[in-house]
This record gives C-alpha cells, structure tokens and sequence, in this order.
C-alpha cells in the first residue's frame, strides 16, 4: 500500500502582482511575486494563471514564463502578455497588490544543444515570450557565446513587436520584421530566415520556434526534407494545464510513425516540427 | 486504528468508501495526473476516465471552450482502450488504499458487456460506473442514456458479466431523468450517478464557425449545478438506489448541497481542473463543516432535507 | 425616411421589425418597468410578461436565487390578467412604435383559447407568444411543452382563435426539442421562439431546504447560453420556420452567436435585470458590428454560420 | 405614436470607490463617487450595486443609501453594509480607485410627518443604515429638532452596532442594546422600545423601523391592536430592482383588504407594518 506521501505535494500558489506594465500597445509585463516553494522553471514551461478566488474568467490561462529569478524567502516570476480576449483583459486590468492564483511550472521544456554552433530562435509576436526566457537560460546558466545566438522576430506591425528590450541584450544578432514594414524588414521571420539559412549548417545548427500556427507551418514547409533540428512551442486551448481534461490536444506523429493526439500541456508545448501534423485543422 | 470523529465514511451498496468525495470521470486522469496534487490515499474513490473496448483518438481540436460559470469540452472519449488501462495504468493505482472505479463505454451493447468482462477479471476495480450518457460520440453515448429502454438493456447486459458493484451514469439531456432512473434500478443497477454534461454549444463570431470542431460538447462546472441538484432531487424520490452527485462542485459547500438532498457521495469534475487540490479541500471543508456543527457522523446530514422550502 | 444602413429590419413571418433585438417575457414587466431606461421606440419588438386568464397570485417568496453566471425564479407567472393587461397596460403602449408580442399561458386547452380569443380582439397586440414552457407553475406549463402532441394541440388550439402570428416558447427541458418544434410547425405556428428557462433548484445549507420557497425554478442567464445555442441549432436543422434565440444574451457578441446560426432575432432576458439599458447597448453594438465589418444588411449575417468547425 | 424621448434616458452610473474601511468588525462603510447626473436620494431609498465590468457575483445587491452630499460637479454615496455572503464579501474586498456599477436611487421612501412630537427609529442591526439617513434628513432638510427624535438600536453583540457615531450626532437619545448585553442593555430592541411605549401618544408619534424580520414581527405584534403609525424597511432577494422581474414579491394587504404579492423594490422597500402580511413564511 503508497502510504501517506510524506513529500510536500503541489499545489496553486498565490502570487502578488507587483507591476502590472503595458509595455507596448496591448502587450503587458506582469511581475508576480510567489513563494520559495515555487520551483525553478525550465524554458517552455509555462503557468495557468487566474484572478484569485473569482470565477471569472472560469478557467486558468497559460501564459509562457519569460522570466524568473529567485530570492532567499520569495521568487519572481516575470509574464509577457497580449490582450486577446477577454481572460487577458481581465489579467491586464489587475493593479499591483492584486492576488493572481498560478498552478506550474507546467509543462515539458526545450531541449538544449550547447554544442551547436547557431541557435536560431524564431518568434512570432508574442511567441517571444518562451524564447526569451530560453535566450536567457542559454546565456547565464549555460554560458552560451552571445554570439552563437541569433533571434528572428517578426509581427504583424510595430507595436505588436515586445520583448526585444530584453533580446537585444541577450543575443548577438536580432533581426526584426513586420508584415507592413513599421518596424525593420517589411517581410515575414519565415521568409527572412529563409535568406539567411543557406549560412547556417544543419548538424551545427538547432531551431527554436514560437508563434501563430501559420508562422510554424510555413516554417514546417521550408525546413521539410532537411536535417535541421527544430522545436516549436505550440499552444492550444487548456483547461487544466496537467495532462488530466484531454482538451489541448494536437496531432503529433510519434515515433513509430502513428499518429495520435498528444497533450500539448504534458505531452508538450515543445515537440518537434516534423512530428507535428500541420494539416490538421 | 482509532475510530475519528468526525466519522466521514459512507456506503454505496457494497461499496465502502472513507469520505464521500470521489473524483469525476474524464476530469481526473487516470490518476497518476494528479498525484503530485493529491494524496490518493485520502479520496474517497477515484473514477477514471471512460474506457472502451479499443483505444479512442477522440475528436480533433479545439475540444475545449470556456464558457460564463463553466466550459464545453468534446474530447470524443479519447482514451487507450481497456486492455492497456489494466496493463499500464491499474499497476500504478492498485497500491493505494482507495477504490478505483471503471467509467465505461462502448458502442453496442457487447462492447458494453466485453469491456465490463475485462474489468471484472482485472485486479484493482472496485466498482464500474457505466457511461450511456456521453454526448460527444456519434454512436451509442447519447442514444443509450436518452431512452429508458436501451439504458435499461445496458445495464442489464453489464450486470451480467460482473459482481462489481454497476453504478450507472445518467445523462440529464432529457425530459424525464427519473423515468430512466427507475428503469436501470429494475435492471440491476446498484447506484446511480448524475448528472453527465449538459450538450451545448459555443460560436465564433470572428469566423462565423463554432468554437470545437466537433461543433457541439458537453457542458460542465458551476453554471450546471442548478440543473443537477434539481435532478438529483427529482431521481431520488423515485428510487431507492444510493445516488451519487455530480454538477459543478467547487467547494465543500457545494459538495453539502447534494448531500443534504440525499446523494450518499459526489464526484468533483472541472474543479480538478481550476484547483488540482480541489477535492482535498472539499474533504476538509466537509470535514470543518461537521465539527462546526458538532455533527458526529456524515450520514446524518445525508438526506436532511427540509421539503417546507426555505426564507433564506 | 431615408433608408439607414447598415440594414438592421428583420421579418419574422407577417411581422417586421426595425431590429432583431425584443424583450424576454417576465423580464421586462409591462414595458413600463422600463420607459424611463430605455427608448422602447427604438426596440425590435417588446414582450410582455406571461398573460393567464385570470390573474395570477404568484408563488411565496423567497422567489428568486443567484447561481453561478446565472439565476433562479419561481416567480409562479404573477400576473394581472388578460383583461386588466387590456385595460391597464395595453394603452400605454399603444402609442409606441413598436410591436407589442403577448406571452400567453394557460393551465388547459380551453385557458389558450380565451386568452387568444381576448389578444386578438384588443387593438395594439401584434403576436402572440404561447408560454408552454414555464417550469414554475403546477398545471399545464411543463406539460404541455414536454410532449409534442400536447405543444401541437396547443398551438392548434390558438392558431384557431387569431391571425395574428403565433410564436410557440419552447422548454429546454426535453429530450429533443427538435422533434417538439417539428409537431409545432405542422400545427400552425409561424415562428418559434427558445428557450425557455432550464429547470433548476439551489440548496440553502444552513437551513437545509430549498432556496425557494417552491424548492425548483428556471434558470436563466449566460450559464444557459450554451444549451440555449446548441438547441436553437438542432432546431434550425429540422424546421423552416423562423427561429428567436433566447437564452444569456449580455452583448451584442452573445446576440451574433444566435444570428450566426441562423436565428431571425433574439430576446434579451436576464440582461435586462443587471443592465436596465442592456437592449439599447446591444442594437448599438450590432449595428457598430456591421459598419466595422462593411456588412450593408444584418439580414446577411443571419445563417452565415459555417458548419465545419472552426479553429478558434 | 410617442416620439423619441427627449429626456435623458435612466441608467447604471459608473461610480468609482473613495474609500472603503470596515468600520467595525464585517461591516463596511464605502464612498462612492458619483456622477452629478445621478438623482439625489429620499430617505429609504437604495441602489443596486456590483462590481463594474464582472458578471461575479451576476446580479446587483441592494443597499440602502446611508449618506449622499452633492457637490458641483459629482456627488458621492455612502453605503454601509454588512459582510453576510459572497456579493458583500467581493464588495468588500473593492479597494480605492475600483469601479462599481450603480444603479438608483430605486424604490419609494419613508413618508415624513414633521408636526409629530415623537420620531421614534428602531434598527436591528444594518437597519440601522436606512434609518440614518431618514434621521439625517430630518435634522438638516426639515429642521426638526433633535429632541424629537429618538433610536432604538439593538444588534446581537457589540460588534454588530455599526453607525453609532453618525447617529449620535443627529438624535437627542439613542438607546443601545444588545442580545448579549456586550454593549447597552442585554435585551431585544423591541423590549426596550416596549417599555418607553407608554410614554408616546399614538396620535403624536410616528415610527420607522428597519431590521430582521423576526424584530419587524415582534414589532408588530407589540404594536397590533394600536394606533400607532409605523413604516417598516422590507427586504426581499432582487434581481432587476425595477419592478420588473417579480423576484422581491412580498405579501401585502391592500387598503381594500386584499392580499397580494407587491414587489418590495417599487411598490417598497416601506410599507406600513399593518399592511404587510408576517406569517407568510
Ligand atoms: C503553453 C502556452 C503558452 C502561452 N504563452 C503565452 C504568453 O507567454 N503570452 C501570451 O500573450 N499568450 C500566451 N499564450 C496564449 C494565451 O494562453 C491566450 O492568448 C489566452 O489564453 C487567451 O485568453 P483570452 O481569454 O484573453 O482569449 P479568448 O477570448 O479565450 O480567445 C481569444 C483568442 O485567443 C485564442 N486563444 C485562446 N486561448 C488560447 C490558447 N490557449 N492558445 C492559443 N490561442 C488561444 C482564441 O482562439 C481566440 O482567437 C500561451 C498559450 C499556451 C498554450
Ligand atoms: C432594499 C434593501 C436595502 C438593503 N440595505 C442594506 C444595507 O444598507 N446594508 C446591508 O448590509 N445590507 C442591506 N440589505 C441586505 C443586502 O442586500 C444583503 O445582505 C445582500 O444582498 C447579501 O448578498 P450576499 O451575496 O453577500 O449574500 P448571499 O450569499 O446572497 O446571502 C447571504 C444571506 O443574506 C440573505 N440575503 C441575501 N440577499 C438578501 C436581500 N436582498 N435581502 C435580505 N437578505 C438577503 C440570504 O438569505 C442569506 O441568509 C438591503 C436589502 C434590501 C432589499
Ligand atoms: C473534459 C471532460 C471529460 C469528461 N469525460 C468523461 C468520461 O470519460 N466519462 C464520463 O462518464 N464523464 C465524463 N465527463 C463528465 C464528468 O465526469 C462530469 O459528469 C461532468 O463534468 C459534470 O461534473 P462537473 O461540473 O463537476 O465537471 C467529462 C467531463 C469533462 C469536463
Ligand atoms: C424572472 C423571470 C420571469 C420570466 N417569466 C416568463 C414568462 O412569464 N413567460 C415566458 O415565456 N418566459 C418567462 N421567462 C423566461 C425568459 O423569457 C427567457 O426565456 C429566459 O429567461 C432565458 O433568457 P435569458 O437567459 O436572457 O434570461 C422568465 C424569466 C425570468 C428570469
Ligand atoms: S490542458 Fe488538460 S490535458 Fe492539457
Ligand atoms: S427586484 Fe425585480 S421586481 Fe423587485
């Protein structure tokens, strides 16, 4: 018989907002203050936030962690945000001293190749919420060259672009775009990538990607039937977050060849690109 | 062991159960989901989520759309089929103290009476609960639950291939839910369980298409609760059979609702999915309740129902 | 006057009006609750609170009870009676320019009829509404509504005393509403209108008995949208009538969802309760909604649903 | 055909919260402020409030208006209320600066008998809330003097009186008591009304009480068979607070003996303690 679980289990940990900033149009930074229970993240991970002891919005939201530092007796966690919908306007209408209830880290997390020579990140808009916190992770705790980290970060237009404050010092090479031409390149990443891929050797190169499904399956498409190893962080309607309601489900090709619908919150949000079935929906 | 007071445990025919708040099929895993959360141990049982005859790769996202109170979900049942659930999954759960029920389904009536069979051979399953009221399959799920006939020919068909304990779930997506009640009793059914979701619907406006895939789903959390305490009310004054609660259940408050209209235990859905620690909290707050009100045993709140309607 | 667009008149049958927004029974009182809130000139059409005969006491208080993204009433159909709503209130509401829809509810065959026959020979009544619907009273109400053949008498019996179009009120509380909307149209009616409320009840647990005094009630507001969409959508599959969506509707968002599908117009219920001016916001919102969108007619939003689920 | 309403149309105000201070234990007293717009209140009268923007908790809770001062350009409420269930709880959890939706003044008001020598107030509880303003508006609209006023104010311990120090200011005697005897007298209110009773002139004195309805009952019963003329606050569950849901039904005996449901928001909250029917339930 498992006796009483001696170890601490997990649970929802209620943070305190402590700045709650609209950085850009749209786009918040949220900096919650939790307990030191709460464990260290790994890049891709993510956390279901809600508004404390309120209904409304009924269901958690995921939010990527963008950022994390720990303290002697509390730990900060940093979200990056866009309005959407009516959970995230709920989240960015919340003052500092709010309490927010957040369930996580969930989720797995990018794998990491700190042999390789480029380490290409790919974001679309908001998508550069993980991604920064994956940058950041290779810079300090894996002591990665700068140099060895180029960011491609496209929107749809200027103000949908955020983050890059913190990318521009992280990585060596940031190369921006946006659908309209507001802001650098008038191009989509995938087809600003594309001129530049030719530069980057496929067994000395690793892909990160984050973004709208259309980005990952153009993406898809131009790394189909090359060696590139690439990951992208998908996402999916959630309402638990741990692997237990089935609802976020995407359909992955698994190794063997057969094709099942995986949990993008357990299962996921990383996978590889070439198991992801694009064509799907 | 020392006796504890408050006493919690109830019973639900042959079934013994520590405290009377079990998890809801398709919202708790198979378990091992939540047991980073939850000490399974102090469950009262856990259902698992439906199990059919083969594997099921349910249907295609979206599944899930929140709603005001609640959420629809059309997973379709996905799940690895009986046999590798008591390959892969039962090891896991037989080691701890707590009864784990089987939630199944099946498309005929001999996929009923086959996934009933391996269950009842298989070490570990306390109880079956049977599944004829899932709305998000095409075949079989809704139609067996929506008519006391065929609810009644399943259940017949399940009790004959087991000593389990049957539990039969009740779907409330019809006119008269007492009606099919009284018909599983007849046919064997030792316990009832209500309500399965509530099928709804949701609809983008942006592209004028509906929000799952499969376009309808089930309709669960604390929006439905009104219409499962009403036919927990209406089945229990038609049969004698212990009733278990289902709808919406957030909090040991909500959880007492049904107790005092008679249900002998609940089930705890969505709010797994909001509060992983939910029903542990359920527990102790059942548990605060009783204490408070120097109650001694649980079961004498159990059916405590005024019928004079209230001035609150 | 000049033609406006964007194009917000609907036809339900016979009855024109200059938006798709009215009023739900039993929320809006007599249309004078709610003169001094909202330009009721302005409203697609208004309808009244259920007529019986003769007037209704209405049930014992507590009559009303908050749920999660919803609410409770038993309030029992209080009213003043055909003959005083004549007299009374008919004549403040003559003056508008708006159609005035009559609810009508009858405990038998014979009360439809009478009821009918009074609306029809009053000036200033544009439709009738049959009620067979009401989960709050103990005759007739829930009956008449569960059955088809019994719905179909009704409306026969009421098609026979009037010619003014005749708007059928289903309950969402069957096993197939479609096949109830089904018999209505064959009947004679010349709209549908759903849904009614879902029948419900609340537990008071420091007093242990119902939170109504009548112990169970109809359930109304967002935490029935889902239901209430997922019928309207059954129905439509089935009947060519014109369809009213009811059910939760807050905002103009909520409004588009039933038009989407299909539905000619909808009823704003509850909303009105929280929101005194919730009519007048949402026909603001539908018509911003199609200048936004360049939409000339609101016409050609209605039925531009897209069934092959979305990717929302 | 009635034209298009030239007169400015009623609606639901948007207030924003001055303050918010729990003033004793589970009792609030929260300012608002008002737009200019919003009608000035009679004694008896209250709002329908909830938090502006959520549909948690779903439907407005009334409370009757304790305070209101007009000023150029806004006006500012003062509501005190008492914590009993979820509404209150969420609203007293409404910090400085937070939106509230209100919607009023709804309701009839206390009919006022200024040539009567005795005006006597009896509030259990949060009926104190009402009451105060009646006395309020007394003393500075229609100049009665304080000596004509006296309150009666039970609650079930000491912590339950709440508004003390408003009314202080306002009557001439004010008799405290509680159920526990924790502060004032250890006896019901209307014991201690009772025992003054003698001293006032049926023909002389008016009434207006607010509180449980077990205390209007007791009243009632105290008062039955007499000439006294006395105004009671109901309160009932509301949803629309307009009249128009039929949800806050009361059973009232009208001047022609008849018994019916009057909807205690618009055809109420004050009735005269003879009209109401108080074995209804
Ligand atoms: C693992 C993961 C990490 C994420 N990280 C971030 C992040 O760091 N920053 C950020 O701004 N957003 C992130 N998202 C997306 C975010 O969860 C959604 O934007 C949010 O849930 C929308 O909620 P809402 O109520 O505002 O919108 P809704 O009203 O629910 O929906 C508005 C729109 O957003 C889409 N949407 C809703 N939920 C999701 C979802 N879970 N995934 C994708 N699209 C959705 C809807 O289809 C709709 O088009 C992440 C999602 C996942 C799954
Ligand atoms: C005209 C009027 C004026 C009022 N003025 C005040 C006031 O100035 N200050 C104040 O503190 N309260 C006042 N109340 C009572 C107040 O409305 C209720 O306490 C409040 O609605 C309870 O909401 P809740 O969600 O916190 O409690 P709930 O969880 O809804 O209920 C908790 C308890 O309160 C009772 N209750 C709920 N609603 C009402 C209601 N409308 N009337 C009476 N009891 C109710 C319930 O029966 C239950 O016992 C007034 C009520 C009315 C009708
Ligand atoms: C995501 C999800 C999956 C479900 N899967 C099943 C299932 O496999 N079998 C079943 O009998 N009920 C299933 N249900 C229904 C629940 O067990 C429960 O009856 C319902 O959700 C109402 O309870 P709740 O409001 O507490 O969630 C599912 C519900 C949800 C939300
Ligand atoms: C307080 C109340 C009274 C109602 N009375 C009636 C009625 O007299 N006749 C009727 O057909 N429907 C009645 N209804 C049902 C509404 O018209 C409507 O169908 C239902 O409330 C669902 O819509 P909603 O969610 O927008 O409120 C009533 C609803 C409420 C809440
Ligand atoms: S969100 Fe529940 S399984 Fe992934
Ligand atoms: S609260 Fe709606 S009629 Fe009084």
């Amino acid at each position: 018989m498992v006796k009483a679980i001696s170890k601490q289990l997990k649970g929802v940990f209620i943070g305190e907002i402590r700045q709650n900033r609209e950085v850009q149009q749209d786009h918040f930074l949220m900096k919650v203050v939790l307990p030191a229970s709460f464990a260290s993240p790994y890049p891709g991970q993510f956390v279901m936030i809600k508004v404390a002891g309120l209904n409304e919005p009924f269901l958690g939201r995921p939010i990527s962690i963008y950022s994390f530092r720990r303290k002697k007796t509390f730990c900060t966690l940093e979200l990056l945000f866009r309005v959407v919908g009516k959970g995230t306007e709920i989240l960015a209408g919340l003052i500092e001293g709010s309490q927010v209830e957040i369930h996580g880290p969930l989720g797995g997390c990018f794998a990491i190749y700190p042999e390789r020579e480029n380490i290409i990140f790919i974001a679309g808009g908001i998508g550069a919420a993980p991604l920064s916190l994956l940058a950041e992770y290779l810079c300090r705790e894996v002591c990665l060259p700068k140099s060895a980290m180029i960011f491609y970060l496209g929107a749809q237009t200027k103000t949908a672009v955020a983050g890059l404050d913190k990318l521009s010092k992280l990585c060596y090479r940031i190369h921006v775009c946006t659908d309209d031409g507001t802001l650098g390149e008038k191009a989509l990443v995938t087809q600003v990538f594309q001129k530049d891929l030719k530069k980057y050797a496929p067994d000395k190169t690793v892909i990160y990607a984050c973004g709208p499904r259309a980005m990952l399956k153009a993406l898809h498409k131009l790394l189909s039937g090359t060696r590139y190893l690439c990951q992208v962080s998908l996402e999916e309607r959630m309402a638990c977050g741990t692997g237990a309601c089935m609802g976020c489900a995407a359909a992955i090709r698994d190794k063997t060849g057969k094709v099942s619908y995986q949990r993008v919150c357990s299962e996921g949000p990383v996978f590889d690109i070439q198991q992801v079935i694009w064509d799907d929906k | 062991m020392p006796q504890q007071y408050p006493h919690m445990a109830v019973e639900i025919g042959k079934l013994k159960l520590k405290n009377p708040v079990m998890t809801a099929s398709g919202t708790f895993g198979y378990g091992e989901e939540y047991a980073e959360y939850v000490d399974l141990n102090k469950l009262g049982a856990i259902v698992v989520k439906g199990l059919s005859l083969k594997p099921r790769l349910g249907n295609p996202p979206p599944r899930i759309i929140e709603t005001t109170g609640g959420m629809l979900n059309a997973v379709g049942l996905q799940n690895i089929g009986v046999e590798e659930f008591i390959e892969e999954k039962l090891p896991f759960l037989r080691p701890y103290d707590v009864p784990v029920i089987a939630n199944i389904y099946g498309e005929t009536y001999e996929e009923y009476r086959k996934v009933a069979r391996h269950l009842n051979d298989a070490k570990g399953v306390q109880a079956l609960e049977i599944n004829i009221s899932c709305p998000n399959v095409k075949k079989g799920g809704l139609s067996f639950g929506a008519d006391a006939k065929n609810a009644a020919a399943v259940t017949r068909r399940v009790r004959e291939e087991t000593d389990l304990p049957v539990i039969v779930k009740l779907t409330p997506n019809v006119t008269d839910i007492a009606a099919i009640a009284v018909a599983v009793e007849k046919a064997g059914a030792d316990a009832l369980s209500l309500i399965n979701t509530l099928a709804g619907m949701s609809v983008d406006v942006k592209t004028k298409s509906a929000c799952l895939k499969n376009i309808t789903g089930g309709l669960s959390g604390p929006a439905i609760k009104p219409v499962a305490l009403r036919m927990v009310w209406q089945v229990l004054q038609r049969v004698s059979l212990p009733v278990i609660g289902i709808g919406g259940i957030l909090t040991a408050n909500d959880a007492l609702e049904f107790l005092i209209l008679g249900a002998k235990a609940v089930q705890v859905g969505t709010a797994n999915f909001i509060n992983p620690h939910a029903t542990m909290d359920i527990i102790a707050g059942l548990r605060h309740y009783l204490k408070l009100n120097k109650i001694k045993d649980i079961n004498n709140i159990i059916g405590s129902f005024q019928e004079g309607g209230s001035s609150c």
